[in-house]
């Protein structure tokens, strides 16, 4: 194989850690706590034994501290992230994490903050909510603001409620039975039908044309029906491409009774540039862990608000956090206040107050980007995504001429013909010490390659990864073995997921354990 | 790179969005602030968050215990905080290993044979294991038992306003606090009991006979554990009989950070497991036989079943799993237990100890964990306001903010973080100002 | 090669980043400060012209944030570290370093502090000094204590002056003249002369035993001449062996009018268990950044406290930090004082009272271990070296009998005779996922690997090395040229170090610059 | 494991230490303590440092920047921080090019050659450069002019004492705070002339004349540098014909610390390459002619010329120079000239406004950067004390600390993280006190 002569950008993985559980020594400990300092009684006194635990834990792992820090620090160096280099992964916004915002959010005056505190003995952390709440109906255009979803597909679930919610009032319990349609292109990310589906909606399908936009045509139709609720619509859509007859889409929906949700994942195409409440929309969620830059994490936490016009308002989930008209301050009572008075409020969607510290880091990214910067971002993440569009024509099939936004699909026609698949490039590009774009979604594209490199990304690193995305498919034509191979460089192979679903293995058990059973 | 495409300004750029649609003037939101300014004036908002620095005892499903210095120093480690999801599993092994000894450790803590990779956390974990138990038995009728932390159920209702489940509730008995003998509503329609132990009041349910009542009725039962380090003592929901295990991962290494981000544990049964949802972590091997983990199970899931999935989840709470994993594996199995035991012992110290004050009394008989209701002589909101403004003491919740007639009762938790002297403190503020105000 | 078959137990490193200079893009920064907020004036006007720089600083990089921690994060993944691994560099003591005491360090108390605050406004800070000087005369058994040196080096400097200027106080500058002579053991660490140098003494060498000892005779011998100031002792010494004769050797140096100065490196094998102000030595340096666990850090900081017996005291640096007899704080006074007079002291080794930084750590590790458990990582430290020493001498050629302490040594001996040396089994080791042991040092003793497991590792992890060493001896005999040509594992080879030293490039130039000159 | 080794007790495994010596006792150092009871002792003593909470003008050799938030992440990366001197280059590439990048970022700043991999700090690299310099000319005089850092002269004097080096002190030109036009003890003997710009008093000197003056007399001139943030607005000591450069890094990305540990950067010409100090890294190639970096010119060092080594220094300062790098790379070319120019306007409107108020006047005509003396109307220490404990301000040094003779004189230093508002509440605190005491 040829990883020899490969530049390669980041670090190469191969390495060897066993289980937490295959490492534990008996006797090994790596805390301590301070002794006891009030008078003890005797355990069984306080709790009886039948509701104690028999099992002394048994299993549970036994090592010292330096075990702990040398097995996550091992495990770690198999993983790609942002902080090693590109991560083009489509539709997730993979842009740079300030280490400045992890310093807010440790602030001890939030980090220690209880939610059940008094809320006037909570305003500092009030007002960080309030001001977000603002700052986001601004770059939205849409007024009405709740931050308690904890990522996107709950804010969806929560905007479609919303609106459910919304055309019971409207309608009445009885006529609004009748509409419990939700509408959702074919191009649509999963989360779309399932949260329809937990909001009690039935999906209709919407086509996509061959330009790759919704089919008025077909959503005219559909619309005729009467019993539409409404579309969840993503702009610009999972193939980076604005929904230019927003309006017009908007307004069929409307005309025929229903709501326009949209997903607002792809909101780093628009920041500064178009706020979806100009176009119509009438709720939106927003991903803070994709377009503010708060942490992937290795899945999560994320934070998904939810965005709406002012009628929508009223079915936000509760409590909100208002801020009082009058200086109150003064008077004893609190400037920002926990707010449960909403009765049309589609309730509580989670504990407390949502992913709070995602908050905390979304305010420090929009006040250190400032205005200017957070368009500036967006123009970069669209012309660096425009840069690669340009520069792979030549060598990848690209399925839509209209211009791509903050990202890209190609796919892999030309090279299929020699049997070289979208997965067998995706994984080639890990040779080449790149992460992987996004493979096969959307899934109405073959062989759909998203790549959305966003703005954290210089010219240098862009031609980079078009150099080896022209590479690989030399190598696809030369040398395809090699490409159906990879990757070459890593610490293990491509598994056997099959198997691995047929007779899962989902945890740990002691040897002669797992052999009993 | 501009002229490079063949464009002339940043504005062609986005050439397909109609002319009126774009944006034509700045958005009104602050202009770039540099690092100092930014710490400044969020250390000035900080500073305004006078509960976050006083002695607490603050529980009610958000707990201050003694994060290992390690764990923020693992989380922040480049390779796991800024990857994502492990799609990708040749270049993602760090994160994948991880979540699958955090789903062992989940299932030995439970007691259950399978666990997930995460939810976002209690409250939506709790909802999102009625509407399994609904597919899994095809039932739709509900029953949630005794003192369920209050902002649960309400989760639980607005996840389930809509799938045509019905929720009844069978309110604790008063003298014990706890789920009464025997239990209304229980029938050959009910998918679920759903009891929460350490209940909201911080009483020990019995979990052992309440599966039984369930099984017997066909049921389903669901435990909810808010309070996650009483597992390091207390008997495991699975050694109980339960079917499904939910719980709040916060106590696990996780800062209290005013309500999130916390991690949502849920474990079940194997023979639910394609039932179960958001990610799986499995073993598997490569070509070479080397050993490995993927993401599987997938056909459970929104990206593939789309609204057929057994649930919309997607982006789960992976950060904050690491955390929890690093600190059950920090503690390991003897620490696990040392902090519960402390917790238990300084509880029932304190307990004890405010018991024996003039004009206050512990209103429920069963046993507690590291939390228990106090009956005050007056209105507990006033007493525990005059407790922060006058001691500087978070005395606890008062019970009137869920339970409007319960003027006079106050939840108090305590943990291995307060120490004698402020345990003390508590006990003297409230013996001077019950007094001062008598 | 058979790197496919090794079980490696730390990461792989491969990769590629050019020098920050070669990824320098014009117009990209990386920072922002906040604007002016004084009336601005002419520079010109506060600086005079031809004060100015004139190059536009020509050449600094010009990068973006991103740029930067992506450059350092894929440079880090080069390194190996005792996160990562056992790391058994003979003689530095690369023990666990607690994330504990870097807390610590970072309380803005001390952080933020500055070495010239009032003393009365820094008692927290002099506390601690006060305190650690205290702890440190407990475990070395002598009273007298500077923390001003930064390395043990710096200590070593330190002590030796302090010696000339003890033996010049007492004979007299005249007489002193003719005692300018300092004896040091063959075996000794290379700073040891040169410290001794650098105090004005001539160097003469004690010879070191079969046994690996310091050769009493031949110290005696020297002794005689009646020139000697001193004698400069490691114990345990390099070769890991405890100078048994150690109160003989102090006598006979004492006799002869001399000081004995021990160098205090390998305290690691006797905290707890003995100390040297009770063998007889009169002046020693500990470091800090071994025995007690500050951070190597690539090379620094340390920090080189200096410990003496009362006689010597007078003489240490100054300032000293004293603790006031009377509580004179209610009086106005400070508790812990910045005390400037001592009229016999060598003087200041360095600005401001060294490496604070470092103090705060080493206090920790006091506290966090206790007094037992500074004596149980000793023994844990002893034992493990004690089990390679046990586990090792099967397959390697061990050249002294007498047990070792918490290091030990081996030689090349038998696998020489395949052609194979010291340095081919320390770079075959990495490809086991090791870091090697030190190497040809001492250098008494022909192709030495000096092995410190210390206290940080398990038995577990001790095995595994001892698997990688017999696997390596192994590998001498069936498969020489595997050894030789290794490591095969890293992202780069061995490097020409003879070529790189005889046309040294020291520093990045542009191109152009470059070429011309 | 002991009985693997044929031991029976730990006790077993100091059996080669004379009993006599061995410690029968347990040590009087305290008991262990937990993270929370360590953590808290530390908070307690951090608390005891009022000084390290208020707006301060401090400066004279450490000085109070902005320290962007990824130097701290990176230097805290395992990989960097716990490895060591990079002795086995194919495992420390990351170490070894990070020093190159120093190596050449402080000879472009200094305008030198050569740099080497860091000193302790920037007073023994003063005097390791005097010690050099005599190994250069064989000269034995070295002369230290005008107002150099106390502190600094007085560690040289403990190295040159028994170096036979022969150290002249030429006083600083009272009414400019320079050093004098002409310098006494130049001379053929003399080994190297010793300035530092800015000096003590923050005055700039005339750095290319006194190059001159040294070279006439066949000396070296030898430029120390306490605050290396100037060296981002002033002509370069190299381009001023400066032979070594010395400085103090702490500037660059470097916390106060109460003094340590800091970074001492020495940097000379190419022809003394051989002659410098401490340790360089240099570039190498391997047998595929791929770059890397090696510790070079070894032949220098202690640990292979033992007592002819140039330097004993083995451990150097690899982590303080790391987070120099990093922060030298982050502001990099238009950072470093930003910075410096703030400093600059900040201190002139500073100075300038203070030489407004009645009773204070600027003793020194000389230009300066970020710091200068002012005399006042009083006793300075106490004008100082007072606005400490009035003002809750740092407003400088008394020069009296070092210069007895100057009881009225303090030094004031101000950066760009010193507000307006805290500037002006130093001007008023200075009138207020100074008029109230009048
Ligand atoms: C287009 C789109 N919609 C919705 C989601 C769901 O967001 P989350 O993963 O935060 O639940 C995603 C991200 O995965 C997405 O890409
Ligand atoms: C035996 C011995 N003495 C002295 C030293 C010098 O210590 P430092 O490197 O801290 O100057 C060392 C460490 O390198 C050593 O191993």
């Amino acid at each position: 194989m040829r990883s020899a002569d490969i530049t390669k950008v980041t670090s190469h993985i191969s390495h060897n850690e066993a289980l937490i559980f295959e490492r534990s020594q008996t006797g090994r400990i790596g805390y301590r706590l301070p002794p006891l300092d009030v008078d003890e009684t005797a355990i069984d006194e306080i709790v009886p034994k039948k509701f104690q635990r028999d099992d002394d834990l048994e299993g549970l792992p036994e090592v010292s501290e330096v075990d702990v820090i040398r097995h996550f620090t091992r495990m770690s160096t198999w993983n790609y992230s942002i902080d090693l280099g590109m991560y083009p992964l489509g539709s997730c916004t993979m842009k740079y994490n300030s280490r400045l915002n992890e310093k807010v959010a440790r602030i001890p005056g939030f980090a220690n903050l209880h939610p059940l505190a008094h809320e006037k003995e909570a305003q500092g952390a009030l007002q960080i909510i309030y001001e977000l709440q603002h700052h986001l109906a601004e770059i939205t255009g849409l007024p009405g603001v709740s931050l308690q979803p904890a990522a996107g597909a709950h804010g969806e679930m929560t905007g479609v409620m919303i609106i459910r919610a919304y055309i019971d009032a409207r309608d009445g319990e009885g006529a609004s039975a009748n509409r419990r349609t939700m509408l959702i292109p074919d191009s649509a990310h999963g989360t779309n039908p399932a949260s329809a589906h937990l909001s009690g909606f039935s999906v209709k399908t919407i086509r996509s044309t061959a330009e790759g936009l919704t089919d008025l045509a077909h959503l005219r139709e559909i619309c005729s029906h009467g019993d539409v609720a409404g579309l969840m619509l993503t702009n610009p859509n999972t193939l980076g491409l604005f929904e230019r007859n927003i309006q017009e889409i908007c307004q069929i929906v409307h005309d025929a009774g229903g709501l326009v949700y949209m997903d607002g994942a792809n909101m780093n195409a628009l920041v500064g540039i178009a706020r979806p409440g100009d176009m119509g929309v009438d709720v939106i969620h927003l991903n803070l862990h994709k377009t503010f830059s708060t942490p992937h994490g290795g899945g999560g936490p994320g934070c998904g608000p939810c965005c709406s016009t002012a009628e929508l308002e009223p079915f936000l989930p509760v409590p909100r956090i208002v801020k009082s008209e009058t200086d109150v301050s003064a008077g004893g009572g609190a400037t920002f206040r926990v707010d449960f008075n909403y009765p049309q409020s589609i309730g509580r969607v989670k504990a407390f107050f949502g992913n709070y510290g995602m908050m905390l880091r979304a305010l420090a990214y929009i006040q250190t980007h400032g205005n200017d910067g957070l368009r500036e971002a967006t123009e970069a993440a669209v012309l660096n995504s425009r840069y690669i569009a340009h520069e792979l024509a030549s060598d990848y099939e690209k399925p839509f001429d209209a211009p791509s936004m903050h990202e890209v699909v190609f796919t892999d026609k030309r090279q299929s013909r020699k049997g070289v698949h979208t997965l067998d490039i995706a994984k080639r590009l890990i040779d080449y010490g790149f992460h992987p774009m996004t493979i096969y979604f959307p899934l109405i594209v073959q062989g759909a390659m998203l790549i959305e490199p966003t703005e954290s990304v210089g010219h240098q690193e862009l031609d980079q990864f078009v150099a080896a995305m022209r590479a690989i498919a030399r190598e696809a034509v030369d040398d395809p073995e090699l490409v159906l191979n990879a990757p070459h460089s890593t610490r293990i192979g491509r598994l056997d997921e099959a198997a691995a679903a047929r007779k899962p293995v989902l945890r740990w058990k002691p040897k002669q354990a797992a052999s009993a059973g | 790179m501009l002229h490079q495409i063949g464009l002339h300004s940043a504005e062609d750029l986005f050439a397909s969005i109609p002319e009126e649609l774009r944006l034509t003037r700045a958005l009104d939101t602050p202009a770039a602030l540099s690092e100092i300014e930014l710490l400044a004036g969020f250390e000035r908002m900080a500073a305004n968050n006078a509960a976050s620095q006083r002695a607490s005892f603050l529980g009610a499903g958000a707990y201050s215990h003694y994060i290992p210095t390690i764990v923020d120093h693992i989380i922040s480690r480049s390779e796991f905080f800024t990857a994502y999801t492990p799609y990708q599993p040749e270049i993602s092994q760090g994160t994948l290993q991880v979540i699958f000894e955090f789903q062992t450790l989940v299932c030995q803590l439970t007691g259950m044979d399978v666990a997930n990779a995460s939810m976002y956390d209690g409250s939506t974990a709790l909802a999102e294991a009625v509407l399994m138990a609904e597919r899994v038995t095809k039932r739709s009728k509900v029953v949630a038992c005794g003192a369920i932390h209050p902002e649960y159920l309400e989760v639980v209702n607005t996840y389930v306003q809509h799938a045509g489940i019905e929720l009844k509730h069978v309110a604790f008995e008063p003298s014990s606090g706890q789920v009464p003998a025997s239990i209304a509503h229980l029938d050959d329609r009910t998918a679920a009991l759903v009891v929460q132990s350490p209940n909201f009041f911080g009483c020990i349910e019995d979990v052992a006979a309440l599966a039984e009542q369930a099984h017997n009725a066909g049921a389903l039962l669901i435990v909810a554990v808010t309070e996650a380090m009483s597992l390091g003592l207390l008997k495991s929901p699975g050694a109980a009989g339960a079917d499904i295990v939910i719980a709040e991962g916060q106590s696990f290494g996780v800062p209290l950070s005013f309500g999130g981000p916390y991690v949502g544990l849920f474990a079940t049964r194997d023979k639910y497991a394609r039932q179960i949802p958001g990610r799986l972590v499995g073993e598997a091997y490569d070509k070479q036989g080397r050993r490995g983990f993927v993401l599987t199970l997938a056909t459970r899931e929104q990206h593939i079943r789309r609204e057929k999935a057994t649930s919309n989840i997607c982006t789960n709470e992976g950060l904050i799993a690491l955390a929890a994993t690093v600190y059950m594996e920090t503690m390991g199995r003897r620490g696990l237990r040392d902090v519960a035991v402390q917790c238990a012992q300084k509880a029932s110290y304190t307990s004890r100890r405010i018991s024996e004050i003039e004009g206050f009394s512990l209103p429920f008989s069963a046993p507690t964990f590291n939390e228990f209701v106090v009956l005050g002589p007056g209105n507990a909101a006033e007493l525990l306001s005059r407790l922060a403004a006058e001691r500087d003491i978070n005395g606890g919740l008062a019970l009137s903010r869920y339970f409007p007639d319960r003027p006079n009762d106050f939840l108090v938790c305590v943990t291995e973080i307060n120490s004698r002297a402020e345990i003390d403190a508590l006990l003297d503020g409230l013996a001077d100002i019950a007094h001062s105000s008598a």
